[in-house]
């Protein structure tokens, strides 16, 4: 299986976007940094005690699919929204969900548009490579408004054309928008509209039919969830490693059963991979928090108990 | 027959005056005098580079001069564009590579230049250029294209052309120098036809023999320059000048 | 003489024949090569099936038929968002051949003057255009596109500068065009009754051009007239047409674009993502042609323009019945290669967000079912078809003008 | 009526002088070239026109260009509204221009040294003459380059050298240096093995089509066709593949008196073996006792310029010999091999590149066993060698085409085999007749390696279009980058394309 | 020296049976029949497209005949390779236009096919080359390229490049025909020179005082067919078909 690949090449091969801020990009020395990026680090760490043993792949929306299903890639974690064909056509596992996003629009102030509905006849830039085009256009059609798309390859671009006043608006996921306005000469001058057309869980997915290797991506991702729900930071990581007296702590660190063993992997697995960068809201806020550049809140990515969706199955 | 037999009138055809031409710095043409009578056959000889090409391309305007002046038939040639052009419609030259128009066959090159600068109606040039290409000895290979003929076909087709004009003088430069050695006696039996019907003709070429038949006067240039002109027997029995001399000597011995 | 036919017994066939006899031989070689493509298609084909299998995929054209779902902004026929992938890869594949035709035609007038003026006698022209040729022909036509996509964008205004009290920008031509930044907005005709009528009356003054120029070039051939054609034919484009619409009390109205709203509404749209494209192949490809045109021109020998000369021929003519009908038979057979380049360079339109074959089914197509063996061999089998095409007709023509020789 | 004083002799030589003043000097110059005519007056007027506006607007902008700054916005504070550049974006990531981001950077030396090299090896290629000795080192490079660009064990390169050096040696061995008793035990064993070889290899293909045919399947008009042939083919396979190996055997040990197709096959045998049994033990055993190690670089890791400068080089060498063979193929008078060549000629000429690198990148996988995994780099390199090759065959059928036919019977004529006449007659002629046009191909391969940015490999494009511009600090960069990379292009194409216009003026005068 | 004094063999060297070739249906050569003795030198004549050539490139191989048996040095032409190889290297051959290999120094050209034929040792082969070159007197030349010699030089070369290969048999078809008349000498004067130490030649020419010179037999042919064979003295003497007669009419007369 995959796992025994990953092990024996003593790498893990992840494959990411080219460059989306935040959530995939590598910097000024050419280290991968972002929030997909952390989770690929946190698997490498849990299977290979080595958060930096990643192959990380760059992929474009057209080729992240064909690279993941000929085996060149062990898992995709880059911006792909979960939907029905992509889980059941095309062969894929989604392993769970580590951004719930939703496409936004962005528009200038000065156009004094309130509203998505307002549309009518305005120019929409939209970011090709993922499901965008198809929620713009059902989104449009049943508003019965018009529109004219204009597709753009990159973000750069995209933004680029949307500055210029070549398009009135610009589409992608609402993340997005909210990291590229910060970056605008004047943020301020550009709104985010209300709505969010479309539904777009995004989240790590590797092949099928591998369910041992499906199953320790999804639980290494479950485990920074659940890290951040007990109050397991870095900082206090390897206090609690030593045990304590919450069972599910001991559990999620392996001081207490043996859930490691059963992944194939030894117990301090999950230790390793929140010991990467810290658990699920370390993560968020280091890479694309509002203390971030990109300054995004934790809205529906919250925990239940705050009240967002992130929720992790229990450690037992 | 020889060149006594034929008539050669007293009006001037051709009148160069005091004539020099510089290719940047370079002097190729220095107070070039001569005048050529109508009917006249002048063969033109010398050394490579002492400008003979230079000079009758001068007399049709391919050069341009810069002092001195050149007459043809009465009109005087200045850079002023009508005067050149009918310069050259007096005027007929046959080159070296005869420079036929490949992508139109023999009747279409005869035909062009009658057609587009004489206005000629096209069916009246047609017969012109059949009656030309007759003359040449050709007719039959009037709807080939120039690709398909031998070389002194092609130099015949290019005499044609230059016929088909209608002009009163004739410039060759080395009509027959490109040509197998069975192709030329073709092409210098078409000149001396022409010449023996009273054509005004100037022909720079080594074809001596062709010199003895056809020509009144020989010219010899050297260095820009002419050196030394005479009739034919003179000119050739008794060279005056040493360069001439050497000149032929080399040529004859060839 | 005598005839004997004793002809030799045939050589003997040996194993060794296979291999050494000139009748066998090519038969031997061919046989080879065709068990060994046998057998590496064997080795191919098998691997595809096994991993398809692996993958859990199968080759399925079907999805040809099912909605696409997302829209095209430039559409050559009716296409909405719940049309078929095989639809939108139509619209696609016509984009495509628009660009390409657009930017053929662009392209060959700007080598063909480009080219000309290199051999300019005018010192800076003919340096201005050195510069040209060496600086398109010398960097990546992918970098060209996005430089002059993005100067396109920046350079010029966008549609809400054109609006209020204080625009910045005006329309051209007594506001009839407008140039924005999402494209050149232009009048669009509006056809009523009657306008049938000017239009034949266009179509038939466009016949009497043609006429006219051949009765012109049968009084000079057979009366020696020499008529003058481009004026008239100038006027026999515009008079009769216009004569017509005024006469029938204008039939054919323009329907202005005006601003409204986001954009401007109204009228004909050329996008910018077209022109963007359309102006980078053709002035990329521009560079190349003209290239070729010069050395199609200095290809003709001096001598040609000499004769002609001689013969009394003026400059212009000389060009024109001389010197170009030869150039153009070195011209075309480069010039056909730089048409296949440009449809070929047209696949990088989604650079520029012009939705072409590649950016339909090889993009979004491709994308949204994951299909991309089957978009992938789609894609090529279409640019094949075209690229054959297209030298099969140059070719055609080039051969229809070859210059007979012994 | 005969002008009587024809005769004239010039007695003194006229001297040469200048010519007249009007003639001369910088103002008939400006006469010449500017303003000849109204036309040409009216064209120097609009071309100075847009001169001046061109540079009104550029000059500016370089002048007041931002060479230091951390990112886009200190640039813009800094330059105040201004128009200006912002070539701080150039200074922040030059190394990622030129190498990738990922190429560790401690290691750049080597791939500069690796182009320098680079310089030197093509010298004697590119220049008839540089001491023909320096071959030797053209034929060195591609194994020193492959170290020092890829790093890792200098022994893995060494080894293949070894292994290639040995293979000549074999080829040699055999074809000229042992008694003819020798080389007939040789070409039995060789002819042997080379014919249960093949029959295996053909026994395997047929089971494969028919695997293929099964896996079709029957369902629908057009798989029930393709099920037909492929059954078809697979039985004709099976049918052959004894008497194919028995006679591939025969054929080989027939030609022993020749010795060309022995010592061939054998060399190849010999170099199959040597690769599979010997090279991965033997060069990791020495790697092991001395190291002689670089860090090893991952293709992945390759980038930026560098990565455009290597896919063209090493796709262009590649596809020379594959174009030769193509070319020779299309000439060829064998209905099949030519059909294939010019089918593949065709093929590859008639699709965009970027459709052939969607082919590398999604297709190209799945044509291969399942466990072999050949990463993106060697994938796009084998698609554009293809691409390449396909260009260049067409230009040497040129160089083919112009060679007279009385060169063939020449060689004909004194008894030179088809090979022998190929290599030491017609391809060293055709080859140079050639140079100028495979120049010509080469830059535009070279160009069009940028394609690859979008199939997502970071070259020079690619890491503008990628990290660059979705940098964080970077946002809104456009004109710095793209014109530096149009830089880098042109002054690479430019300088070889100068040189493939002095050669082709170089072989026009050796022509005469 | 006239042919009487140079030996003639009974041996045969070639021997050519009912010989037809057509391309496509252009019926070119028709029942040849032609017994060649070692030692013979035979001179080919007839006009042009009478399938000469033809007749030569077919004893070499260089064109495949399709009916009848062409024998040399007892071998039999068939298409067998291995046959095709023992003759070719027992024949050489000359063509009009020398095709020396101009990327080749003279001497390379010489030892080429020696090295890579014969398997000679290099330096061998370097020896026979300087022999053969210093035969036909251009020694000197030996280490410059094709390109840089006179076109009675080249053809020299180019013979001397066949006597390399140590030929019994040597094919020339018009050897002089492409040369400047100054230059035919040479060439001839060589071919005159390898006639006297006996070797067989057949050579396709229209040099007629080489013909009376060396000649044991010349061969008219016309139509693809050998017309009239002869003596050379009876055959320019006293031709016997009319068809001979006019083309030496032509041809002498020329
Ligand atoms: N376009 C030109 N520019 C500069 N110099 C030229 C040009 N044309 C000719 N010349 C020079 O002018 C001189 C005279 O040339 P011209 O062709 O008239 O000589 P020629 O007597 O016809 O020689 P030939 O017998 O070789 O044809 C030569 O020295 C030549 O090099
Ligand atoms: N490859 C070919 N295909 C078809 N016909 C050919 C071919 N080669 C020669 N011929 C024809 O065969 C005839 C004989 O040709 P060949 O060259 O043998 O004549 P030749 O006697 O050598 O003439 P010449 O004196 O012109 O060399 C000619 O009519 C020629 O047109
Ligand atoms: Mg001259
Ligand atoms: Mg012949």
């Amino acid at each position: 299986g995959t796992l025994d690949d990953v092990k024996a090449r003593g790498q893990l091969n992840c494959g990411v976007t080219t460059g989306v801020p935040g959530f995939a990009e590598p910097d000024a020395n050419g280290v991968w940094q972002g929030f997909d990026v952390a989770v690929c680090r946190a698997v490498a760490a849990a299977v290979l005690s080595d958060s930096n043993a990643v192959q990380f792949v760059p992929t474009t929306g057209k080729t992240r699919f064909t690279a993941l299903a000929s085996g060149e890639i062990d898992m995709l974690a880059r911006n792909t929204t979960w939907t029905f064909s992509r889980d059941v056509d095309l062969k894929f596992e989604f392993t769970g969900v580590n951004y719930y996003d939703g496409q936004g629009f962005m528009i200038p102030k000065e156009l004094g548009v309130s509203s998505a509905k307002d549309l009518d006849g305005a120019t929409v830039c939209i970011q090709t490579g993922t499901t965008t085009e198809l929620n713009l256009a059902d989104f449009f059609r049943s508003n019965n408004i018009s529109y004219e798309p204009v597709p753009i390859e990159t973000g750069a671009e995209a933004v680029q054309q949307y500055t210029a006043g070549a398009c009135d608006v610009y589409t992608t996921d609402a993340s997005a928008l909210a990291a590229q306005r910060a970056n605008f000469e004047d943020p301020d001058a550009h709104v985010i509209m209300p709505e969010i057309i479309s539904k777009e869980p995004l989240g790590p997915l590797v092949r099928h039919g591998d369910n041992e290797w499906g199953d320790i991506v999804r639980w290494t991702l479950n485990a920074l969830i659940t890290a951040e729900e007990l109050g397991v930071t870095s900082a206090n990581l390897a206090e609690l490693a030593g045990g304590t007296n919450n069972p599910e702590i001991n559990r999620l660190l392996g001081t207490e059963g043996d859930l490691g063993g059963m992944l194939g992997l030894d117990g301090d697995w999950a230790e390793r991979a929140i010991g990467v960068a810290g658990n699920y809201g370390e993560i968020f806020a280091t890479n694309i928090g509002e203390e971030t550049p990109i300054g995004l809140a934790r809205g529906l990515n919250a925990q239940y108990t705050d009240g967002g969706l992130i929720y992790s199955p229990p450690f037992r | 027959m020889t060149q006594a037999q034929m008539q050669v009138s007293d009006e001037v055809a051709i009148e160069i005056r005091g004539m020099n031409k510089w290719y940047g710095q370079f002097h190729v043409l220095r107070d070039i005098e001569l005048t050529v009578n109508r009917g006249e056959r002048i063969v033109i000889c010398g050394p490579s580079g002492s400008g003979k090409s230079t000079l009758i391309r001068c007399i049709n305007a391919l050069e341009e001069h810069q002092k001195g002046s050149i007459v043809v038939d009465g009109t005087q040639l200045t850079s002023d564009l009508k005067n050149i052009d009918t310069i050259r419609s007096e005027v007929g030259m046959c080159f070296q590579h005869f420079n036929l128009f490949p992508h139109l066959t023999i009747l279409e090159n005869c035909t062009l230049a009658p057609i587009w600068v004489r206005k000629i109606p096209k069916k009246e040039a047609e017969e012109t250029a059949m009656h030309f290409l007759e003359k040449v000895k050709i007719p039959d290979q009037a709807n080939k294209y120039p690709g398909q003929l031998s070389g002194g076909q092609q130099q015949r087709v290019a005499i044609a052309r230059s016929l088909c004009m209608r002009p009163r003088i004739m410039l060759f430069d080395e009509p027959t120098s490109a040509l197998d050695p069975e192709m030329i006696k073709e092409v210098l039996d078409t000149m001396i036809e022409l010449a023996e019907e009273g054509m005004t003709m100037l022909c720079v070429t080594h074809e001596m023999g062709f010199a003895r038949q056809v020509a009144n006067r020989v010219i010899f240039m050297d260095a820009g320059q002419i050196v030394e002109q005479n009739e034919p027997e003179a000119f050739f029995n008794n060279p005056q000048s040493d360069r001439t001399k050497l000149f032929l000597s080399q040529i004859l011995g060839h | 003489m005598t005839t004997i036919t004793d002809t030799p017994a045939p050589a003997s066939f040996r194993l060794s024949s296979l291999i050494n006899d000139t009748r066998y031989r090519s038969y031997t070689f061919q046989f080879i090569a065709l068990v060994a493509i046998i057998a590496t298609m064997a080795f191919i084909g098998g691997n595809l099936v096994r991993n398809l299998a692996a993958a859990g995929l199968n080759i399925s054209y079907d999805f040809l038929g099912a909605q696409a779902g997302y829209d095209i902004n430039q559409r050559p026929i009716s296409y909405e968002s719940t049309d078929t992938h095989g639809r939108a890869a139509i619209v696609g594949l016509l984009n495509t051949l628009i660009v390409a035709f657009l930017g053929c035609i662009t392209a060959t007038v700007i080598g063909v003057i480009a080219g000309v003026l290199r051999l300019s006698p005018n010192w800076l022209v003919r340096k201005l255009m050195s510069i040209y040729v060496e600086m398109f022909r010398n960097v990546p036509v992918l970098i060209w596109i996005l430089i002059i996509f993005s100067i396109m964008i920046n350079t010029t205004p966008a549609p809400r500068a054109f609006k209020g009290e204080d625009a910045t920008a005006s329309m051209w031509f007594f506001d009839s065009v407008a140039v924005t930044n999402r494209g050149v907005f232009l009048p669009k005709p509006i056809y009523e009754s009657g306008s049938l009528i000017v239009g034949i009356v266009f179509l038939l003054s466009i016949v009497g051009i043609f006429a006219f120029r051949r009765y012109a070039r049968k009084q000079l051939y057979d009366h020696g007239k020499l008529i003058p054609t481009f004026w008239p034919s100038v006027a026999l484009f515009f008079v009769p047409a216009i004569l017509a619409q005024l006469v029938l009390g204008n039939p054919i109205t323009l329907e202005y674009p005006e601003l409204k709203g986001f954009n401007f509404k109204g009228g004909m749209t050329v996008r910018g993502s077209l022109i963007a494209l359309w102006f980078a192949l053709a002035i990329y490809t521009g560079a190349f042609i003209a290239e070729n045109v010069r050395a199609g021109i200095q290809a003709i020998p001096k001598g040609q323009t000499e004769a002609a000369g001689a013969l009394g021929l003026r400059p212009g003519r000389i060009m024109n019945l001389v010197v170009l009908p030869q150039a153009l038979r070195v011209i075309i057979p480069p010039l056909i290669s730089q048409y296949l380049n440009i449809t070929k360079n047209s696949s990088l339109a989604i650079a520029v967000g012009y939705m072409d074959l590649t950016g339909t089914l090889g993009g979004i197509t491709l994308l949204q079912t994951g299909r991309a063996i089957e978009a992938v061999l789609l894609l090529m089998l279409f640019y094949l078809t075209i690229s054959l095409s297209i030298s099969f007709v140059m070719n055609i023509y080039n051969n229809s003008i070859k210059l007979k020789e012994r | 009526m005969t002008d009587t004083n024809v005769s004239f002799v010039r007695t003194e030589q006229i001297p040469p002088s200048p010519p007249p003043a009007a003639e001369a000097g910088i103002v008939k110059w400006m006469r010449e070239n500017l303003f000849s005519s109204i036309l040409n007056t009216v064209l120097t007027v609009i071309a100075a026109y847009v001169i001046i506006r061109l540079l009104m607007g550029i000059v500016p902008w370089f002048a007041n260009g931002v060479w230091e700054a951390g990112s886009m916005r200190e640039c813009r504070d800094i330059l105040a509204g201004a128009s200006g550049a912002c070539f701080a974006v150039l200074v922040d990531r030059w190394d990622h221009l030129l190498f990738g981001f990922k190429y560790p950077p401690e290691a750049y030396f080597r791939i500069v040294i690796a182009l320098v090299l680079l310089l030197v090896a093509a010298l004697p290629v590119l220049f008839q003459t540089v001491p023909r000795k320096l071959l030797l080192f053209t034929g060195l490079y591609p194994f020193i380059a492959y170290w020092l660009i890829w790093g890792g064990s200098l022994w893995t390169p060494l080894m293949l050298l070894a292994l290639f050096v040995l293979t000549a040696m074999v080829y040699r061995l055999i074809g000229e240096q042992i008694s003819t008793d020798m080389r007939k035990i040789a070409a039995a064993v060789v002819g042997l093995i080379a014919g249960v070889g093949l029959a295996y290899l053909l026994f395997i293909g047929a089971g494969e089509l028919g695997f293929i045919a099964n896996s079709i399947g029957t369902s629908g008009a057009l798989n029930t066709v393709a099920y037909g042939a492929f059954w078809l083919m697979s039985g004709f396979t099976y049918l052959f593949f004894i008497p194919m190996g028995i006679f591939v055997g025969y054929a080989i040990y027939n030609s022993y008196e020749g010795g060309g197709l022995v010592s061939v096959v054998t060399a190849l045998l010999f170099l199959y073996a040597a690769l599979t049994f010997v090279f991965g033990p033997v060069s990791d055993g020495l790697a092991s006792v001395v190291g002689l190690e670089l860090q090893a670089v991952a293709s992945r890791d390759l980038g930026g310029f560098v990565l455009n400068m290597i896919l063209g080089t090493v796709c262009v060498s590649l596809s020379i010999p594959l174009g030769i063979a193509l070319a020779l193929g299309r000439q060829s008078d064998m209905p099949l091999i030519k059909g294939v060549c010019v089918i593949f000629i065709e093929f590859i000429r008639g699709v965009p590149l970027i459709t052939l690198l969607f082919v590398a990148n999604v297709m190209l996988a799945y044509f291969m066993p399942p466990e072999s995994n050949f990463d993106l780099v060697l994938r796009v390199i084998i698609m554009i060698t293809a691409f390449s090759a396909a260009y260049i065959a067409e230009v040497i059928r040129g160089g083919l085409a112009a060679l007279p036919k009385g060169q063939y019977e020449a060689a004909d004529s004194l008894g030179l085999n088809y090979a022998q006449a190929t290599r030491l007659i017609i391809l060293p002629q055709a080859l140079k007749i050639s140079i100028p046009g495979i120049v010509n191909v080469a830059v535009g391969l070279f160009k069009d390696t940028t394609l690859v940015s979008i199939i997502s490999m970071f070259d020079l494009v690619g890491m503008i279009r990628g990290p660059i511009q979705n940098a964080t600090e970077w946002i809104g960069v456009y004109w710095e980058v793209y014109g530096f990379g149009a830089m880098l292009f042109f002054v690479v194409c430019y300088g070889i394309s100068q040189y493939s216009q002095w050669l082709e003026r170089q072989l026009q005068t050796d022509h005469h």
